[in-house]
């Protein structure tokens, strides 16, 4: 027989060192463990779609920046890479290259906030997080090196990108390159077989297959639970196709696998930039479009695999300057779905860390 | 002033008292064990206090008083357990709510 | 505890201030205990009196004593009871008397009453002898000599108790 | 045996504790921006600037307000003269579109970042200190300027007839 | 009396006189007055002495672990107030005591005001047993070790205390992890000092730093150094057991609704215990102040300092357990563990005896440290964190709160 | 390469499974009944040749005349996809059944197109505002919804 326990209803956030931004979840404790949880978004919701619908095509760039501000590259991309759909037209060979570049660096300076911030849930005090963030500092120097800026981008264009590189990024780029492979073996130095860390991760919140795309999840969440489904692999954007790469599948799909899988996506992701770099073609970065793009009326959807899952932008245009609807599938909105059903049974501990390796941008879940 | 065997043994009848009142008059289980804590320390004031000024060299007082405490450390184990038992039961730790056996 | 010789020449009083401040603790926290209507301030209290009564073995040259006190008593048992008070229901009132209260009351004097008159006009047998420096040898020695039986029957005891309160907690 | 996934990671741990940190204290040594830096103060022109407002509409935000007259020796590109040309740089996102609308090279970002400000209205840049300013243009959408961008000291500004196209 | 070394120096010299000539001194002046308030007066400079020394090493301390913290993080670390940053202590306090002292409404406002006295006293307390260098001992206590223990053990009471009072959720949490953290921790501390009590044969301090004049502890008692290491970082709140405070799941835990100097006091405690455990492993295990050349004080300093780092360096470097894997950890390796050094330890101390040796043999030693060895290694293969399953299986949908029918209520208004 | 399938074989294949569900096909269009959205994603998801597994999105875009729902779909399995449209004439209670028991993935999609632009899917188990408030007026990504700026 039991002891009855009156359950707790606590609000985890959205002030919570763990929720990684404005997040709150109403969580039921019974203890410790989690008999129900609910979360609650719109802490950070600015109305984006809203906006993109009095914005042009051009301005619209800045907005999305603003999504997943970790990775705002991957985003320009995504929403460049629907209006060139919704136009038919499609971006010089040079300014894929450098797209295919930027995303992929944008690739690992997400996936070391998201695995450093794991990290930090996990309780390990900062240290894999300060590695991590010195090494993404790097990157958003060759970021400013590309376009002047560290966060908000905003340097694609419709039809290409807004400059070419400058002369001195191939060698900063390469020299990026050289180190980072050593920095990821420290990486897995230091935490890879640490059995705190297998013990608190491995068998917890084992999302099946099954359960993982039923769900929609998307992006590594989803190849951690052993789906094959990378967007850069079976519906290859840009130059893709072309590239030499593996993309990481979990076996089990537990916490665990999703941190190794984030950490094997760096050095693939290092290798898709080694590939880009060493095939770099000379040539124009931007096509010759109107200053304000009307495209024709109809819709269309377009869609990256940006680091936290796939982002999509389904667009619909009424053949004038601004679209009609923009609707945007955030990955890590999406993602949330599966929340309630990893974490229900589990403990308090084991909620943050589950969080924690969804890896969620809330500038991205809220909009 | 010389504080003798008298005072210590007053000092321990006192608090012995107090845990008496407490135990008869207390609703709350938890708080009769709280209660019967109190009684037993008073006893073993006393037992130390004896064996202080009787027996110092032997210190059977002492002995005496180490078993009470580990019977208490017992008791309350046992108390506790009772306590959850009571409360699984009863849902709540009234001693005259569980007093149902009467009939 | 000080060592420090040339003071504690006049030990009858250093001994008689720490016994009525120890004493004076110990009863108004141990009173406290009844009367506070918070039960988790009650514990608190009863932490308080485990302390004062701690203090009284000093007093009464029982250092192991004291220290076991501190051990079982403030550290572990109150624990165990503080745990428990969060079994009431509203433990900020949870603490009431019941029918009986005033007949307790009267009990209690009385045994009170009848002790004192007990401790007071008993003729005690004070032995003049000086208290063991350090108890601790002794004890262990009578302990695993004299009292062999009794500490291993208190082994079994504490043994058996701890699995009863198991059986009793488990769930089944 | 427990303990040595451990000891591997403390022995990463350690070998940072005799690096020397890569912290750079902001106030005594500053990083060096890079030439393409979109930084707070805008660098404008007034001689190339013909007050068409190009910059204002494109401005996602619409921040920059202009106020202009026709010029009294109206030359012959129909060029205006400008009484208002404030930049609420508390709203500026920094994304140079304006920039890259200016036709006549007449903006740029600047690459200076150190502007705070108590007030809200101290963060709005206006006519007379775009004048006024050093000329320290970033290169960001001209890459003409990429060499001399990087080198910019206390002292030098770049007039209008280098910094165009 | 502690036992005496060869030759006192300066410092020795000067503690040794000061306890009765402070007490001559004292009587002295009050010439004629009673003799209790000259006893009261010195055990009143007594404890000012013993509470302000920690307290003022205390930011020392703090200092120390940011610094190498930073260190091991690969940044700078405090170094803006007063040289290195070694001010910054006293300017975080200085912080603490102008900011404004908010007590919950809803708290029990007596309880939460004691707490952080409740928990700092017994931190206090220890450091007078502690032999600071030949004789330099406060009070020399033949109890010493047990007494530590068991006045360490009352700060699990007042972090309930404070928890509970604060009459807030994530409090709660941490107070009850800390009940069933810091008592099934209490265990393996005390039985790992077994030990040591076996090989000294006494409880008293100053003599278990005696019987390691030719060979520090640590050598003869390998398993116990792990377990009290072990058991100490979870007594003090440090990871991987900082379940307590557990920043990123409950905030701070039970000091959540704290603030201004109420929570320094709070901090005070932690590193003042930090400090306290720390003297203890070095008195312990490392032969307390006993070193070649420098003066007692200074090689405690000097192994406080390192066994300090040692904290800060696993602080820095290791995730956090969760709240069942701590107390599986204590329950199923510590103790078994700790118990069996003390087998392992009572057969040498029996051998020992037997043979009449007057000191414990220095090939003890390498013997101690393959049983150590071998005994983690097989303890390891028999415990096993197990992977945590599900208590309770999720229900397809359905939320806390009842189902808003939102639907339901825009259709009637729709009508 | 995602292959998407051509509309006109979708909407083929739903019309012989479910009679009368497609109410309009053509080359890039595949409108469906919405009465009938329930059965149509469930042979969707389950129909061999079809098993679309994967829910990608679901939008919804205002048109004042009606609302459409686009539910954009895709097959793992097969790397195939294709996107279902459907419409909802009503302004005051336009309602489109829910997909959640289908593709649980349209849980907290579902609520946010609810949320904002105010189409009410029937039979989702918890629909409530998601990103602004309860009690909120007005759905703000309907085309005639007036924003009113703070002064």
């Amino acid at each position: 027989m039991p002891i009855k326990t009156s359950p707790i209803i606590v609000n985890i956030g959205p002030h919570h060192p763990s929720t990684h931004g404005v997040f709150r979840m109403r969580v039921m404790f019974d203890g410790e463990n989690i008999i129900d949880l609910e979360p609650v978004f719109g802490y950070l919701h600015r109305g984006t779609e809203k906006l993109a619908e009095e914005r042009t095509y051009a301005q619209i760039i800045t907005l999305t920046d603003r999504l997943d501000y970790l990775a705002s590259m991957s985003n320009n991309l995504a929403y460049v890479v629907s209006v060139e759909k919704l136009l038919g037209v499609k971006a010089p060979e040079r300014a894929m290259y450098i797209r295919v570049i930027m995303a992929e660096l944008m690739r690992i300076a997400s996936h070391l906030i998201g695995l450093g911030s794991f990290l930090n849930d996990l309780g390990a005090l900062a240290t894999p997080w300060m590695y991590m963030f010195r090494e993404r500092e790097k990157i958003l120097d060759l970021c400013e090196m590309v376009c002047g800026a560290r966060i908000t981008y905003s340097y694609m264009r419709v039809g290409g990108v807004s400059m070419d590189l400058p002369p001195e990024f191939m060698g900063a780029l390469r020299q990026f390159c050289d180190d980072f492979p050593h920095r990821i073996d420290e990486y897995e130095k230091l935490l890879r077989e640490n059995e705190i860390l297998i013990s608190r991760t491995k068998g917890v919140a084992v999302l099946s297959a099954e359960t993982a795309k039923n769900n929609s999840l998307s992006g590594p969440v989803l190849r951690a639970s052993g789906v094959n489904w990378d967007l850069r692999k079976s519906d290859p954007y840009e130059i893709y196709d072309r590239l030499d790469f593996e993309v990481p599948i979990g076996q089990t799909g537990d916490t665990y696998d999703r941190f190794l899988v984030r950490l094997e996506e760096l050095r693939q992701s290092l290798k898709i930039i080694n590939q880009c770099v060493k095939d770099m073609p000379i040539g124009e970065t931007r096509l010759k479009l109107p200053a304000l793009i009307r495209p024709p009326k109809g819709d269309a959807y377009g869609h990256v695999e940006a680091p936290k899952g796939e982002l999509g932008f389904y667009i619909v245009s009424d053949g004038t300057i601004a679209p009609y609807r923009l609707k945007i599938r955030a990955p890590s909105f999406i993602n949330l779905t599966a929340l309630r059903e990893m974490t229900v049974g589990y403990k308090l501990a084991d909620l943050i860390v589950v969080f924690g390796s969804i890896d969620v941008n809330m500038g991205e879940v809220d909009r | 002033m010389v504080i003798g065997l008298e005072h210590y043994v007053i000092l321990s009848s006192l608090l012995f008292c107090i845990g008496l009142f407490g135990a008869l008059s207390k609703r709350n289980a938890v708080m009769i064990l709280m209660s019967l804590e109190l009684m037993f320390n008073g006893v073993n004031i006393a037992m130390v206090a004896f064996s202080r000024y009787i027996t110092p060299v032997l210190l059977t007082g002492h002995i005496f008083a180490l078993f009470i405490i580990v019977v208490a450390a017992a008791e309350v184990a046992l108390a506790l357990g009772i306590i959850v038992a009571l409360y699984r039961t009863r849902e709540s730790v009234d001693v005259e709510e569980a007093a149902s056996m009467r009939g | 505890m000080l060592h420090s010789p040339a003071l504690i020449t006049s030990g009858d009083i250093g001994l008689a201030v720490a016994f009525w401040v120890l004493a004076g603790i110990a009863i108004a926290s141990a009173l406290s205990v009844i009367l506070v209507r918070s039960m988790f301030r009650a514990a608190i209290f009863l932490v308080l009196t485990f302390f004062g009564i701690a203090g009284l073995y000093v007093t009464l040259e029982a250092d192991f004593i004291a220290v076991v006190q501190v051990l079982i008593y403030a550290g572990a048992i109150s624990i165990l009871l503080i745990f428990a008070v969060l079994f009431t229901k509203d433990v900020n009132r949870g603490s009431t008397f019941n029918k009986t209260a005033l007949l307790s009351f009267l009990i209690a004097s009385l045994v009170f009453v009848s002790m004192v008159i007990t401790a007071l006009t008993t003729n005690w047998t004070i032995s003049a002898e000086a208290a063991p420096a350090t108890t601790i040898g002794a004890l262990a020695g009578a302990l695993f000599n004299r009292y062999v039986l009794p500490f291993e029957i208190v082994g079994l005891l504490l043994l058996a108790a701890i699995i009863g309160a198991l059986v009793l907690v488990r769930e089944k | 045996m427990y303990g040595l996934g451990l000891l591997k990671g403390l022995s990463v741990t350690i070998r940072y504790a005799f690096k020397k940190p890569f912290t750079v204290q902001y106030p005594e040594t500053k990083l060096k921006t890079q030439p393409r830096y979109r930084g707070y103060e805008f660098v404008w022109y007034e001689d190339r600037c013909t007050g068409c407002a190009s910059c204002a509409k494109y401005c996602p935000l619409g921040i920059i307000k202009i106020v202009t007259k026709r010029a009294p020796e109206a030359n012959i590109g129909g060029k205006y003269a400008l009484d208002i040309f404030d930049i609420d740089t508390g709203r500026c996102m920094f994304c140079a579109l304006c920039v890259e609308a200016c036709p006549y090279d007449a903006l740029f970002m600047g690459v200076n970042y150190e502007r705070a400000s108590y007030t809200r209205g101290g963060l709005v840049v206006h006519i007379d200190e775009l004048r006024n300013a050093k000329k320290m243009p970033s290169a960001f959408l001209r890459p003409n300027l990429e060499v001399q961008a990087g080198k910019y000291t206390e002292e030098s500004s770049l007039n209008p007839n280098e910094a165009g196209r | 009396m502690s036992p005496t070394g060869p030759n006192p120096n300066w410092f020795e010299r000067w503690v040794l006189d000061f306890i009765p000539s402070t007490a001559n001194a004292l009587k002295d002046l009050l010439g004629h007055g009673p003799d209790w308030l000259a006893y009261i007066l010195f055990a009143l400079i007594g404890g000012f002495i013993v509470v302000n020394l920690p307290a003022l090493l205390t930011p020392l301390f703090i200092w120390i672990e940011r610094k190498v913290l930073a260190r091991v993080q690969h940044r700078v670390g405090p170094n803006r107030v007063g040289p290195f940053g070694l001010l910054q202590g006293v300017a975080d306090a200085v912080k603490l005591m102008t900011k404004e002292d908010l007590v919950p409404d809803s708290a029990d406002k007596l309880v939460f005001n004691l707490a952080p006295l409740m928990a700092a006293i017994p931190v206090f307390l220890v450091f007078p047993v502690i032999p600071y260098s030949a004789r330099a001992t406060l009070a020399d206590l033949n109890l010493g070790l047990l007494y530590i223990i068991s006045i360490t053990s009352v700060t699990e009471v007042a972090i309930f205390a404070a928890g509970w009072s604060s009459n807030n959720k994530y409090a709660l949490f941490g107070a009850m992890r800390a009940v069933a953290m810091l008592i099934s921790y209490e265990i393996p501390l005390a039985l790992s000092l077994m030990g040591v009590v076996l090989i000294a044969g006494t409880m008293q301090l100053s003599v278990i730093v005696d019987t390691q004049r030719y060979m520090p502890m640590i050598l003869l008692q390998p398993i116990g150094f792990i377990v009290f290491v072990t058991a100490v970082s979870a007594e003090l709140n440090r990871t991987p057991f900082d379940l307590l405070e557990a920043e990123s799941e409950l905030t701070t835990g039970y000091h959540v609704e704290y603030s201004g100097m109420k929570w320094g006091v709070f901090m005070l405690a932690e590193y003042a215990a930090a400090f306290a455990y720390s003297l203890l492993i070095a008195t312990l295990f490392f032969s307390g102040w006993k070193g070649p050349l420098l003066p007692g004080f200074v090689w405690l300093a000097i192994k406080v300092f390192f066994i300090w780092c040692v904290f800060i360096w696993i602080r820095g470097t290791f995730p956090r357990l969760r709240v069942d894997q701590v107390m599986a950890f204590s329950w199923k390796f510590l103790v078994p563990l700790s118990l069996m050094n003390v087998l392992v330890t009572a057969v040498e101390v029996n051998i020992q005896a037997n043979q009449g040796w007057e000191f414990f043999p220095m090939w003890f030693a390498p013997i101690n440290l393959v049983i150590a060895v071998v005994l983690i290694v097989i303890m390891s293969k028999l415990f096993k964190f197990e992977g945590q399953t599900r208590q309770v299986l999720p229900s397809r949908m359905g939320t806390i709160i009842p189902v808003t029918q939102a639907a339901e209520r825009a259709a009637s208004k729709a009508k | 390469m995602t292959r998407e399938l051509g509309f006109q074989d979708v909407a083929a294949a739903i019309e012989r499974a479910l009679p009368g569900a497609v109410v309009q096909s053509s080359a890039n269009l595949v409108l469906v009944d919405s009465d009938k959205m329930a059965a149509v994603a469930k042979f969707l998801r389950e129909a061999p040749g079809m098993e679309f597994d994967f829910l990608t999105s679901v939008s919804a875009v205002d048109y004042l005349d009606y609302f459409e729902v686009v539910y954009h779909l895709l097959s793992i399995k097969n790397n195939e996809s294709t996107v279902i449209k459907t419409r909802a004439y009503s302004r005051d209670y336009p309602a489109v059944p829910s997909v959640v028991n289908v593709w649980q993935g349209a849980d907290f999609q579902e609520r946010e197109i609810f949320d904002l632009m105010g189409v009410i899917f029937t039979g989702h188990p918890n629909l409530k505002r998601i990103m602004l408030w309860e009690g909120f007026e007005g759905h703000p990504l309907r085309k005639d919804y007036i924003v009113v700026t703070p002064s």
